[in-house]
């Protein structure tokens, strides 16, 4: 293939600025083409590899499309029952308080099935990272509803809309579980900007910085695209998610340093 | 005179034709391909010179196939 | 050295757990096994041998923590009663899934449902059948004294650890409850770091640069893959079925008849062993020790011997169906079961084995 | 030898903790032993009942329906228990507590005013030891310093100062009891 | 008059839920059988029968809904597959104990663990032996083609009710998946409240001031009235054992050897059957349709004319131990067996069958 | 036995003042001396005898020392599994409309094995009421730690006193449930004076009206002695509660007409 | 004079003595008795004839053994 | 009569729904059918393929290894399914997405170049109609008719409009498919 604008004279070491890190495993990602998951795993990787503990990190992939997370980060990792994440890094990190321990999870793992694993470990002020990804929707089951879709929404569960009437309301449970004492750091964020993206960044570092201090949970929720399950090309699909879920989800840190900002 | 020059290389393989780079890029310099890939995805292709290796794009793009390099160059 | 001590048999199990060097204990508080976790918080393991030992916020939590600890090569238990045991059923297969070793005792109590805290066996199906899904056996043990509460500890840990495998204790309310007098072994100081490192080297603890990373998981969308591992469990369970069969026999040599009981009902069936043999009438006693691997092969030798079997079980008739299957129908083998939390009595086993068995 | 006791009464009478005393006695003296004690939320204000062998062999059933003795703290019990003794067996009651009097023929029976006696002395606390007292002057299966031992091994440490009133206990109770109807 | 239709087997399962006038579905999303909730909430049943259908927040609260429903007397249902089952294990055990009628769909995959989410047989024990805590049984029907799946609600439903018990269909994902013709026989209207009252006198209605209140609980702290319920239950699983059995027999008048399989397997064998009736060996086919109660007495008998049996489960060799209880050791029962999602062919069976039975 | 100061001329149906209700069986409650459980109970069967709704009222008893509650109230009942009460009380509802529906349900049940049960028929806004009895214990299974245990406090299963760093801070569900948009009612009171009494009889009362208006969940909890499990005479229990539970947990609405008002 | 003057009934065989309703009543009318029940519970009794059927006693008493009577009287 | 029939291509190009069509088509002519796919999150940008069975007789076996005939509309479906076809049976592959010509010697083999037609004309949305009209001017398992109550059966009513523009496109299938390898 010709390459009209190439510059192969710049592709040094010297030059290089930004590569894909090592820490994600050389091998084509699971995910749709322009779902968040992939740049949510890059940017933690990239904590990771930042931070230096890529040898004292144990993550843990939970049951929904981010199952083979695992695949994909090159940690050690664990594949949780769907909801338990938060239990098996509970132990985790209480067996082996020396490593790095996270969780990686979508809305319906951490929200629905899970949520009283979410809400306990956050209670006890367990130390280690929990990273909430919030597409509203099952992804991986083909598109049903989650605790998080809008009212209004097309889900095949609901596919003439989320009536919250019948199906209740859609679920903040970030600003719910920064409520409680054991949530050290508490923030939304998303990924589908390049602002975004660094933003979420330094969010997760900070969050995985808090296992450095020992005072509770570190909480990063990503709200993200999942344009399969929405119906819409990825580009649609992330305006769609600044008009509509935005609004619902607001980004920014909810709490910081233990204390409630939001 | 010096000037910031940047390129990218796209791991066309890998790429998922999700568009998501294109917008993120201030000098549009990303677009899609007509071929695709054997995936049967199009891929995407720098279409003009104007690239600064800001990166943004290989930030946003969710397959991380994006390596950006940058150097001053004497023009 | 080792100590002496009398014990209940929940507190044995906790003090054996400490001893045997186990890591962590996660549960949550269920009749007739609470003491299992609340002799392990008064004992304050975490201060001395620095066990950690957390009560979950539900039996759903408890056994996923254990799938965590055990994907890590950690040593870990938990304890429960019939209700909790039945929450943990999705975990169970997950870790057998995954051949994780853990341990899982179940003191179990009369149901279905809620039933009610008296001790029962009637969870032997679920134990040795597999309550969750998939094709997977766990090792299950079924003690019948505080001792062996105790010592069943340390075989439930070794075999779950050379196996990878799940392992039960399946035990019930009264042994749970009862005191005994129980030998406990000198401690053995838990693993380092480093050793739990070497000696599990599948586990997930952290990937030193120098080799691939490690993944603990029980998924595997490619059913040809999917059914290698079903291929590797049924091998392993051949392994088991052929090394790992304990049981015991008592009066068997000469015995006419013979009980077939495991744990609680063993002992009860022992005395009623005396009770014939007081009358002059040969009758044996045959105790599966493991119920998962099976004693079949020792038992169909022992049915070519004997003129019939009453298998007594703290159930509806469970256990008989797996004595059927390993002696065949040549000679009579009837059931007598109590159920609900009702334990029977040795005369009254005895007057059973007259009525359905002996005859007259 | 082995000895099959049952002790029945209250919860709050102390019939599990004297079934334990005499239980880590018995091991102090190297015999076996078991303590099989009734269980859950009945308990609670209700019945409570402890079976306890002590023997030179191993113990088969823990679970028994006939013993060698009966220590019967409360009219309940004695109504639930009386038929369990061995014929020639024994019954020790306490007579406070009991309405209608034990009426087996085939049994020794014995009775022990341990209740009173102890709410006299201020020794209400150790009531179940007098009445252990009473038991072991007619069935010697574990020896005096073996119960201590026991005592000090069943005790937590901060209660080993109670150590000699129970003891006293034990004394007082071997004097207080009487025989009811002896074969 | 009814109606035809093509339809997947989720599809079917939901559609016949709101013809037999269903009360409610309570569910939670699991590949293979998502279809049937998905179904049913584009039917928007609840605009016109009025049947009520919401997804529930975990499995374990959709078994928990399914009993406050039952204990209303109301028609209940759940589907859901393997380790969402094995979630509601406590739930089953529940709902036994208290003698409740409900409906719970199992379309199994592959496991152990999370497995696989293609068809699988290995939750058979699980299903038939009681996963769940206690001595209590379900009836078990399983499917073999996507007119059952429809037929065996209503079927369901019925049992359920007559014995107050819950009830399971046990089918796989294939069956699930796949469309095929099925006849809907024509709706039948929901129970008004006063028929849901006067028809389940026992349920939770709401006590009106002639009659004394209703509590729908298993809890029996007494043993001895806990051993009263389990009389009861055995009684009625031992009524259910005696009038519940179905099964079908196909080429098994002159068959020299058979198959012995249930749904998705028995298909295959059928196929089976006819590749080797082609080849001139007279092979038949036994399929038991309810696997409790298990055909006993008929396989029995055919087991007297039989010179061998092949028990083709899609798992390790789980029903074979019913077939081997049943049958005896006289003639030789095998087993063969796929796992982790893999479906046996025809040609694979019957090559199995040449194998391992007639020999050669 | 000789009563000195009766009148038995005053004991006429005219003179009656106050009586237990006939909606509580007439049978002896099976709680400790002392226990809060019963002056519930009461209060429940009051509200259910002055609102008229007796034959359409069901309850749903959970798995705690109020598993018998389906023995004294005298309306029909269900015994849930534990934790699962608000799972059995939302199908109910939902399937009998026309029926008032509570939930009677003890710490260990409703917030700690049951939380994701609460959380999510609070959140879908379902039409029943949830009684929730805080004891700060385990007290059917012999005092062990429940989710509500003052740090310090000693149970069971913490025999030196609730250690917040390892075993996790005492959870005010109520506050949590409050945030979201599917509970109407929510509000915390006592039963240990008269005038807590009568104030929570009123809480009863108007959180069974909001089924009447079906706009979502009321929500009573009732701070509560656990004299056995604190192991305190129940007028010390009493004492010991107003002085160190109240602090933690303060009595009075937190959410009317579905307004947060704390 | 017409004067408030009460009465309560206690169902000493439910009563389990756990002294709840002494501290609500405002004129101290209740105590304890010396004897105990069949269940070994020691009693709620009136104790002096200042009650005038405010039904404090019998709200706070967990289970609800106390029945409240109350007229004017003419002194 | 029994058809055994395996249609496989990608996830996007109709195979479900057009095995679902032909099912249907059966049922409407009386026929016992079956439709078995495969399932899963594979199919995510993956392969996809049905195995339809249309047949006088109560069906057997949902699931095959051996087919009457084989409709392949990609190269990994060849690879996978040319040998899947009893000899003497039918293999129809579209060359568009073919890198690899099939080999069987023992089998009928026809191509037919539905997809570029299909693009040609602006119809690619009714592409995989074109595919089962060549098949069914080989093997006329279904009457035209009941293909068309077949259509509105498994069309949606507000596709209805649709069906004049699947009809065309079954007959320029019909007029498009070409033997390749003829026994
Ligand atoms: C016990 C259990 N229940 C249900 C499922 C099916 N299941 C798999 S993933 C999933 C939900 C995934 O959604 P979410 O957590 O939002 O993650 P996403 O796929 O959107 O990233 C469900 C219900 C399962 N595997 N196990
Ligand atoms: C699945 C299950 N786990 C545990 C138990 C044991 N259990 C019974 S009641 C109870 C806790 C009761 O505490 P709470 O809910 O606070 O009520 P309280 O007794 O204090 O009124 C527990 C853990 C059970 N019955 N079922
Ligand atoms: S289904 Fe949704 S969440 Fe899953 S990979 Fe695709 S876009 Fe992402
Ligand atoms: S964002 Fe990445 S995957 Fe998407 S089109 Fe751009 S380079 Fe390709
Ligand atoms: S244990 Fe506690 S909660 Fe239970 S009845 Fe007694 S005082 Fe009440
Ligand atoms: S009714 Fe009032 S005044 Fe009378 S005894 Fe009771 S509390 Fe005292």
């Amino acid at each position: 293939m010709e390459e009209k604008f190439a510059h192969p004279e710049l592709r040094t070491p010297e030059n290089l600025v930004y590569k894909r890190t090592d820490f994600l495993v050389d091998r084509p990602l699971s995910y749709c083409p322009g779902c968040g998951h992939g740049v949510v795993h890059r940017m933690l990787m990239e904590v990771v590899e930042d931070k230096g503990i890529g040898s004292i990190t144990i993550g843990i992939s939970p049951v929904g499309c981010s199952v083979l997370a695992y695949d994909f980060l090159n940690v050690d990792m664990l594949g949780a029952a769907h909801g338990r994440a938060p239990a098996l890094a509970t132990a985790i990190k209480r067996l082996w308080p020396n490593r790095y321990v996270f969780t990686y999870q979508g809305d319906g793992d951490l929200a629905a099935i899970g949520t009283a694993e979410t809400i306990h470990a956050c209670n006890r002020g367990e130390n280690f990272t929990i990273i909430f990804i919030n597409n509203g929707i099952y992804g991986m089951t083909g598109g049903q509803m989650a605790p998080t879709t809008l009212p209004g929404m097309r889900t095949s569960t609901c596919p003439y809309g989320r009536d919250v009437g019948i199906m209740g309301h859609p679920m903040k449970i970030t600003e719910l579980i920064a409520q409680l004492p054991g949530t050290y750091y508490v923030t939304r964020q998303a990924v589908h900007t390049p602002a975004a993206v660094r933003k979420t960044k330094k969010a997760l570092r900070k969050a995985i910085d808090c296992q450095d201090l020992g005072k509770g949970i570190g909480f990063v929720e990503v709200v993200s695209n999942c344009n399969s399950g929405w119906k819409m090309t990825p580009v649609q699909a992330n305006q769609w998610m600044e008009e509509h879920m935005f609004p619902k989800y607001p980004l920014g840190d909810i709490k910081v340093d233990g204390e409630l900002v939001k | 005179m010096a000037k910031i020059k940047g390129d990218i290389v796209v791991n066309i393989e890998r790429c998922k034709g999700c568009e998501v780079c294109i917008a993120s890029c201030p000098f549009s310099t990303i677009s899609m391909s007509e071929e695709v890939n054997s995936k049967g995805y199009h891929f995407a292709i720098k279409v003009n010179d104007d690239c600064t290796g800001c990166s943004n794009c290989a930030l946003v793009c969710p397959d991380g196939v994006i390596t950006v390099y940058r150097a001053k160059v004497t023009v | 050295m080792g100590e002496l001590r009398l014990m209940k048999g929940n507190e044995a199990i906790a003090e054996a757990a400490i001893r045997v060097g186990c890591d962590g204990y996660f549960g949550y508080p269920i009749t007739p096994q609470s003491e299992v976790m609340e002799y392990l918080m008064a004992e304050k393991p975490y201060e001395t041998t620095g066990m950690v030992v957390l009560q979950a916020e539900s039996e759903v939590a408890a056994i996923n923590m254990l799938y965590g600890g055990a994907g890590t090569g950690k040593m870990v238990m938990t304890s429960s009663s019939s209700p909790g045991i039945s929450l943990m059923q999705e975990g169970i297969s997950y870790l057998a899934g995954t051949q994780l070793p853990a341990l899982i005792v179940n003191i179990v109590r009369g149901g279905p449902g809620l039933g009610t805290i008296q001790p029962s066996q009637a969870d032997y199906f679920q134990a040795v059948k597999g309550g969750g899904h998939g094709d997977y056996y766990t090792i299950v043990y079924a003690p019948a004294s505080v001792q062996e509460m105790a010592d069943f500890v340390k075989l439930g840990f070794d075999a779950a650890f050379h196996y990878r495998t799940p392992v039960l204790i399946l035990s019930d309310g009264a042994i749970g409850q009862m005191m005994e007098k129980v030998y406990l072994p000198d401690p053995i100081p838990r693993r380092t770091e480093e050793e739990v490192i070497s000696q599990c080297p599948w586990a997930s603890t952290g990937k030193p640069p120098t080799r691939e990373h490690h993944i603990m998981t029980s998924l595997d969308l490619d059913p040809a893959g999917q059914e290698r591992l079903n291929l590797l469990l049924q091998e392993k369970y051949r392994v088991i079925e052929e090394k790992e069969v304990l049981y015991e026999k008592i009066d068997c040599d000469d015995a006419e008849y013979v009980f077939v009981a495991f744990g609680l009902s063993a002992r009860i069936c022992q005395k009623a062993v005396h009770l014939a043999r007081e009358q002059g009438i040969k009758v044996g006693l045959f105790r599966p020790i493991t119920l998962f691997p099976f004693p079949k092969k020792p038992l169909q030798e022992l049915g070519k011997k004997v003129k019939g079997m009453l298998v007594v079980e703290m159930n509806a008739g469970q256990m008989i169906e797996d004595v059927i299957l390993s002696v065949g129908f040549q000679i009579p083998i009837k059931h007598y079961g109590r159920f609900g939390g009702i334990i029977p009595t040795p005369d009254e086993v005895f007057r059973m084995l007259k009525e359905k068995i002996i005859g007259g | 030898m082995t000895e099959e006791i049952i002790i029945a009464g209250f919860g709050g009478q102390g019939v599990l903790s004297m079934g334990k005393i005499l239980a880590y006695s018995g091991v102090m003296q190297d015999q076996e032993v078991s303590w099989m004690p009734s269980y859950g939320p009945e308990m609670r204000g209700g019945t409570a009942n402890v079976t306890v062998i002590v023997s030179d062999e191993r113990i088969s059933s823990p679970i028994l329906n006939k013993f060698d003795t009966a220590i019967i703290l409360n009219q309940q019990s004695l109504d639930k228990f009386e038929n369990a003794v061995k014929p020639g067996g024994l019954l020790i009651y306490d007579p406070n507590g009991i309405t209608r009097q034990p009426e087996r023929k085939d049994i020794n029976i014995y009775s022990i005013a341990a209740a009173d006696e102890a709410a006299k002395m201020g020794l209400s606390k150790v009531f179940n030891m007098m009445v252990l007292g009473g038991f072991l002057k007619l069935k010697p299966i574990v020896k005096m310093e073996n119960i201590r031992k026991g005592l000090e091994k069943s005790l937590p440490a901060r209660h080993h100062k109670l150590i000699p009133e129970n003891e006293k206990a034990l004394t007082i109770g071997q004097d207080l009891i009487q025989p009811v109807h002896v074969l």
